[in-house]
């Protein structure tokens, strides 16, 4: 697509975010106020890769995504030109985002981070922002280097870490919060209280919407008003498109809708993939 | 007959006997497809002149794979092996499992109708749960290690090969089992000392090629904590290390070149498609063994050794040397990989103990409120699969024509297309996928064209296989009369193949399906998106009704592949 | 040999058709065939290529079954015999057939074995899993056909003569005391035709052996069988003892048949 | 017929061998053969079974290749030709198969059509691809051996008699100029026997048609025959004209192959 030129659509991608809590992410709502306010038909494309979102976007081929943060500071460092439009809260004045846990079965004598040392511990796969990069730069903090002072085990999914904990199999490990609290245990895989969070991670930044770049300047900034100003709920139930609050659903379950984001905000997620070295956040 | 009939007398001729109507409604469910498929192509709109457009993308795209970087060589080979360990274990073990699930499969060999859904429903459903299920059940059940690997992947290859196996078995001359029938050979007899040695070449290809497809898509191998060749590219690719995912790539097509080029050599053996004239190697051991052995002679009295026993084995010539080592190398190779997979048996049964349990969170299927849309999506990934086998048909058919080496212009051809075979079977999907991404944008589009590119990898080479193992008198019978080789083809070989070519199609067909159910990663819609998030957020028993939605849809087409099979022989 | 000249036969009906037709759609290969065979003798079938030989001899030993009309083998009514009785039969009863059917994969010394499978227990695969005295039998037996140097060729590769004899061998290796032969010397030189037809007669007096073989050589038949059935498009049209036979009463079993006139169909 | 009694053989070598010898391993099935056949006559080969009978035919369209030495057919050097040379000459040679070699799953008229393919050009699929004059001459052949009435079936449900006559009838439609036979009639009864040979003299005769053609019945070699050559385990022992030729004469082809003995080794 040419940058100079309206396009005649705007082709929206979502990857599901590590968070989802859903099996159909609902973008609905949000999809009828891009139109209403754009004018531009919305094409809602869902792909499970974000490789394949990020070199789309790159291409030209998608206009809007909604991305996991990691991804996003892959996308806009790799070069693949895009802008953070906003990112998902359940409260507009909290910071958006969510935590890593680190586990330990029920009744070890593991307390803390320290502990880990020398013991079997769980991470989710070499790509997983809370399931592996934020616990490698928890560890590296207290001088425990993941790959040489513990004996590391992909499980391949936060579930499947947790549960390894849980059985044993593992001494330690790390999935994000609400597959520990809430997840596997409506899923009945476990039970409450099998297993202890002895770390949190800090917040890690929430998952972003962006625009390409590609697009005509006045439309980003368009996009982005929208984003600040009209994808809330007491907005959204106000401009109709939803006609109540309980009604109004958004992504990840949010509660309240988008708030802006600075690039800024993503340092955060910089700094771990310079403290762990982690090969994924080469671009 | 009396003597020559003079031919100007009036031909008294026998009235042409109508089509069976089971013939028809099986060329007509044949023209159904075919054209839902037609159908599905074109509701797909593919803009060619776009595509034109963006190829630069593409090009950017392929431009940043290079420099290649390579792992350290140290690293490489522990990876390697440990994949190669865990593959061929799966390989064989779904091998011995599936062989006899085949021989109830098969309409000939099987023991009654009841075993024979029975069997088939068991092909079908492996086939139809994706190996990432059966690793997610597997894991829950036997936590983490190689066991759990490798029997995910084993019972998931079972789908395949068990299939192919019974095809196979159907396709085979039923002359010498019925003169072991009338000897008073049992069944497992004639089975095992008829069927078997027939359909040889056809198993040892079939297990090759499913080692080949185990070896590029052990990924799932990740999810219970097992690395290796696959995961480690899966995630190169998903990281967008493009430099060092087809430097990979490429050490996995080398393997993969390998295990064909075995595949051929094998099936030439047992095909006895060797040239009879020896030379090099082969005929230098020959000359040596000349001297201390020799080949019995003389037709009336059967040798004796020195010590007056009667000689019954063959003389170890060159041929009789090659074979034993082959079979004492596999040997070796198969008990090397078991001991290297590392399987740890030791809870076997306390783990067993939880299989109810996890059932239980499949159990009982539900869509919850997503009915509609998993319906919808299910279509949808039909229609993809339609259009993607129709696309890949009208590619895979001439190129796997060009690959058998019995059909081929020149053995130069031949190898030329097989080899071309291997590299789009050993493209990375994802690759494929992004490729048409970036010149299509998002969307059925590009899924369909992946798979379609895919389908050449699977299909040309079932293709060019069952071609080679077609009867080559009848083509000679054929050949000798002055036709080209086109229409040798048409004539003998096609005609003698074409029941087991359409019933190639229509598995090609279930396994696009299948793949479009895991296409999400392209954005094609499809019930594959679904399938994976409710795994992801653990929703089990939508997985299983997703599951079952393909089960259904898979066992539909496998229902008209056995019997269009049967009525069009 | 003309041993045939005075036998007489002693004992009919271990082997009996009765009203039995065969058809296959709309042909009739067998039209209401009632005939016994003489025990621990040779039974010759003659007739015209199509006349329903080979569909004879498959529902001695039940690889057809009749469309109505009754067969008796040794005391098995093998036209509702359950498979495990038929596969008793069938141990008794050997056959060679007309088109060989030897696994060309397999090597000729393992073809013959499998032909004593119906006596072995459990399934076999490969040469060495044959017992040590069934492979030298299997050598035996090649050796008498004449094939005791390609024992370990491929079955495939042999010439149309040696394969036929390698399907002797087999059927050979059984022991059976019924062998159906379905031309078994079709494809061989005359001096081996002889041979192999002398060993069955020598079989037949020494071991009491039934054979019933269908045969083209109309010359041989008088000379070596003791009873000569003549089938001519499914009806028998001759069931006589050989002795005492002139190729003129025989040369009457292959009138032409009648090609009943039927609409001009366009091709 | 008699004809062959006051034939002379006048034109040699369009179809001849020079020190051919074929080795399959360690198998000497041609042992340095030099031969001519007579054009527009018959030629019989006779010889034990394993002689090397149907590889000599092989050999003539080049389906098989010599080790060492060179074949000529009608003036195209067969040991060395081009594909595409090949398969001009074979437009002109038909050939017999001694296992025929039908597809099994096509109905007879098809098989018989297939024969054309020489002739016609670009690819055929299914009885309806082929235009009528090949679908009424495939008839007129199929009637020529009495099979008109078996147009329609498949031809894997055929008897043994009928898939030779089948077989024939598809070398026939070939009109070629040469035609190569593999024991025409082994599986065939006397009567039909008789008939596929007089009809393959009448076409020589008619048509020019050099006929080569491999027996075991050696009375019908004797009647119809222009030329007789013996193979004996690979090797020519006996070549020349049949006129005058006796049972005797013959009977040498057919002396036992001498087995050499070798050093026996230990398994
Ligand atoms: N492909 C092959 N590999 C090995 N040996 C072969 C092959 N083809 C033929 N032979 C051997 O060559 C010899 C000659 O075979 P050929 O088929 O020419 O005999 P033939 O004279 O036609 O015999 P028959 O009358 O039995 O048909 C035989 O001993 C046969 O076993
Ligand atoms: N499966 C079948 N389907 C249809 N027709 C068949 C089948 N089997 C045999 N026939 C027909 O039955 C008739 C008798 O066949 P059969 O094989 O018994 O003949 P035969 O006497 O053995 O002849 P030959 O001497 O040629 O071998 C033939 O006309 C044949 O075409
Ligand atoms: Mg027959
Ligand atoms: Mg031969």
């Amino acid at each position: 697509a040419d940058a100079a030129e309206a396009p005649e659509k705007l082709v929206f991608a979502q990857i599901p975010s590590e968070s989802a809590q859903g099996i159909a992410d609902d973008n609905e709502a949000i999809i009828r106020v891009l139109e209403r306010e754009t004018g531009l038909e919305v094409e809602i494309q869902q792909a499970t890769d974000y490789a394949a979102v990020i070199e789309g976007l790159r291409a030209g081929q998608i206009d809007i995504a909604g991305m996991g943060p990691f991804s996003y500071m892959v996308a806009k460092d790799g070069g693949a030109g895009v802008e953070a439009l906003g990112s998902l809260v359940d409260d507009p004045d909290e910071e958006p985002g969510y935590k890593s846990f680190g586990i330990v079965p029920a009744g070890s004598d593991i307390t803390d981070l320290e502990g880990f040392t020398g013991k079997t511990v769980c991470f989710v796969d070499p790509t997983s922002t809370s399931g592996f990069l934020y616990p490698s730069a928890g560890l590296l903090d207290l001088g425990i280097d993941p790959e040489a002072d513990v004996t590391p085990i992909f499980a391949g999914g936060h579930d499947a870490s947790a549960l390894t904990v849980a059985d044993g199999t593992c001494d330690a490990g790390f999935a994000y919060d609400t597959m520990v609290t809430t997840e596997l245990i409506e899923s009945g895989s476990l039970k409450e209280g099998d297993l202890e969070v002895v770390w949190e991670s800090e917040t890690i930044a929430g998952s972003p919407y962006v625009a390409s770049d590609k697009l005509p300047a006045d439309l980003i900034s368009q996009l982005k008003e929208i984003f600040a100003n009209d994808l809330n709920v007491p907005a959204m139930v106000e401009s109709g498109a939803c006609s109540s609050a309980a009604d109004c659903q958004l992504p990840e379950a949010s509660k309240y809708g988008f708030i802006p984001v600075e690039d800024s905000l993503y340092d955060g997620v910089r700094a771990v993939c310079k403290v762990t070295e982690a090969a994924a956040c080469r671009v | 007959m009396g003597a020559p009939r003079t031919t100007n007398t009036e031909i008294p001729l026998p009235p042409r006997p109508r089509p069976s109507v089971n013939r028809i409604a099986a060329w007509s469910a044949l023209f159904v497809l075919l054209t839902a498929a037609i159908w599905s192509v074109a509701a797909l709109e593919i803009n060619v002149a776009s595509m034109v457009r963006s190829l630069d993308n593409a090009a950017n795209f392929f431009s940043r794979m290079f420099p290649l970087d390579f792992p350290p060589l140290g690293e490489l080979l522990v990876m390697t092996g440990q994949t190669l360990a865990i593959v061929i274990v799966a390989t064989v073990l779904a091998v011995v499992l599936s062989l006899p699930v085949s021989i109830f499969a098969a309409a000939n060999t099987t023991s009654g109708p009841v075993m024979r859904g029975v069997a088939r429903t068991i092909i079908v459903v492996c086939r139809a749960v994706p190996d990432l299920i059966f690793a997610i059940v597997l894991f829950r059940i036997f936590g983490l290690g190689a066991f759990p690997g490798i029997l995910a992947l084993g019972l998931h290859s079972i789908g395949m090969i068990g299939k192919l196996y019974a095809d196979a078995i159907e396709q085979m001359d039923g002359g010498p089992a019925e003169a072991v029938r009338s000897a008073g050979g049992s069944r497992v007899q004639w089975i095992t000392s008829t069927v078997i040695p027939q359909v040889m070449p056809q198993l040892i290809a079939t297990a090759l090629h499913r080692f080949d497809i185990n070896l590029r898509t052990s990924v799932l191998l990740g999810y219970v904590g097992l690395g290796g060749l696959g995961l480690e590219l899966a995630n190169a690719l998903r990281t967008m290390q493009y430099q060092r995912g087809i430097a990979l790539a490429l050490i996995i097509l080398l393997l993969c070149i390998a295990v064909e080029m075995l595949s051929g050599v094998i099936r030439a053996t047992l095909l006895g498609r060797v040239s009879t004239e020896r030379s090099g190697l082969l005929g230098f051991i020959d000359r040596i063994a000349a001297g201390w052995v020799t080949a019995p002679r003389g037709g009336s009295e059967p040798q004796r050794t020195r010590h007056g026993t009667m000689r019954i084995a063959p003389q170890w010539d060159s041929e009789r040397i090659r074979r034993f080592a082959g079979v004492a190398l596999t040997i070796a190779v198969v008990a090397l990989a078991t001991v290297y997979a590392d399987m740890d048996f030791s809870t076997l049964f306390d783990d067993l103990l939880a299989l109810p349990q996890v059932l239980g969170m499949f159990l009982p299927p539900s869509p919850q409120d997503l009915l509609d849309v998993l319906v919808e999506a299910m279509l949808v990934t039909i229609q993809i699969g339609l259009a993607a086998t129709l696309l890949g048909l009208v590619l895979a058919v001439p190129i796997g024509i060009l690959a058998a080496r019995n059909v081929a212009p020149s053995v130069g051809v031949a190898n030329l297309f097989r080899t071309i075979i291997v590299i789009i079977r050993g493209l990375p999907e994802l690759i494929l996928a992004i490729v048409f991404i970036v010149i299509t944008g998002l969307g059925p589009v590009p899924g369909t064209l992946a798979l379609a590119i895919g389908s050449v990898g699977l299909l040309g080479k079932l293709i060019a296989d069952s071609l080679e193992e077609t009867d080559v008198r009848v083509q000679d019978a054929v050949r000798a009369t002055g036709a080209t080789g086109i229409q040798v083809f048409f004539a003998a070989t096609l005609r003698q193949t074409a029941p087991q070519i359409i019933a190639h199609v229509l598995y090609q067909l279930d396994v696009n399906i299948r793949s479009a159910t895991l296409l999400g990663i392209v954005g094609a819609g499809g019930i594959g998106f679904f399938l994976i998030n409710a795994s992801r957020v653990q929703e089990f028993d939508v997985v299983a009704f997703i599951i079952a939605m393909v089960i259904v849809t898979v066992l539909a087409v496998e229902a008209v592949a056995v019997w269009t099979r049967r009525v069009l022989r | 040999m003309t041993a045939a000249a005075h036998k007489t036969i002693p004992e009919l009906g271990s082997i009996r058709f009765e009203n039995v037709t065969k058809k296959f759609g709309s042909i009739t290969a067998l039209d209401n065939v009632s005939v016994e065979f003489a025990a621990n003798k040779i039974n010759v079938l003659l007739g015209l290529s199509g006349s329903g030989k080979s569909t004879m001899l498959r529902h001695i030993n039940g690889l057809n079954k009749p469309s109505t009309g009754d067969v008796w083998t040794l005391g098995t009514p093998v036209h509702s015999a359950s498979p495990t009785t038929l596969r008793a039969l069938r141990n008794n009863v050997g056959m060679i057939f007309q088109q060989f059917h030897l696994v060309e994969s397999m090597s000729v010394l393992e073809n013959v074995c499998t032909g004593k499978l119906g006596s072995l227990r459990g399934p076999r695969f490969g040469l060495w899993s044959y017992p040590r005295y069934v492979r030298e039998n299997a050598m035996e037996q090649l050796a008498r056909v004449g094939l005791a140097d390609k024992a370990f060729q491929r079955a495939g590769t042999l010439s149309g003569g040696q394969q036929q004899r390698a399907a002797i061998a087999r059927a050979l290796i059984q022991r059976p005391t019924v062998l159906l032969a379905d031309e078994p010397v079709a494809s061989l030189d005359p001096l081996s035709s002889a041979g192999v037809i002398e060993l069955l007669a020598q079989i037949s007096r020494e071991e009491n052996l039934t054979v019933i073989c269908s045969l083209h050589q109309v010359h041989i038949a008088l000379e070596f069988a003791d009873r000569i059935v003549g089938l001519n498009a499914g009806r028998v049209v001759l069931d006589r003892p050989a002795a005492g036979l002139t190729h003129n009463d025989v040369d009457g079993i292959y009138a032409p048949v009648p090609v009943d006139e039927r609409v001009k169909i366009a091709v």
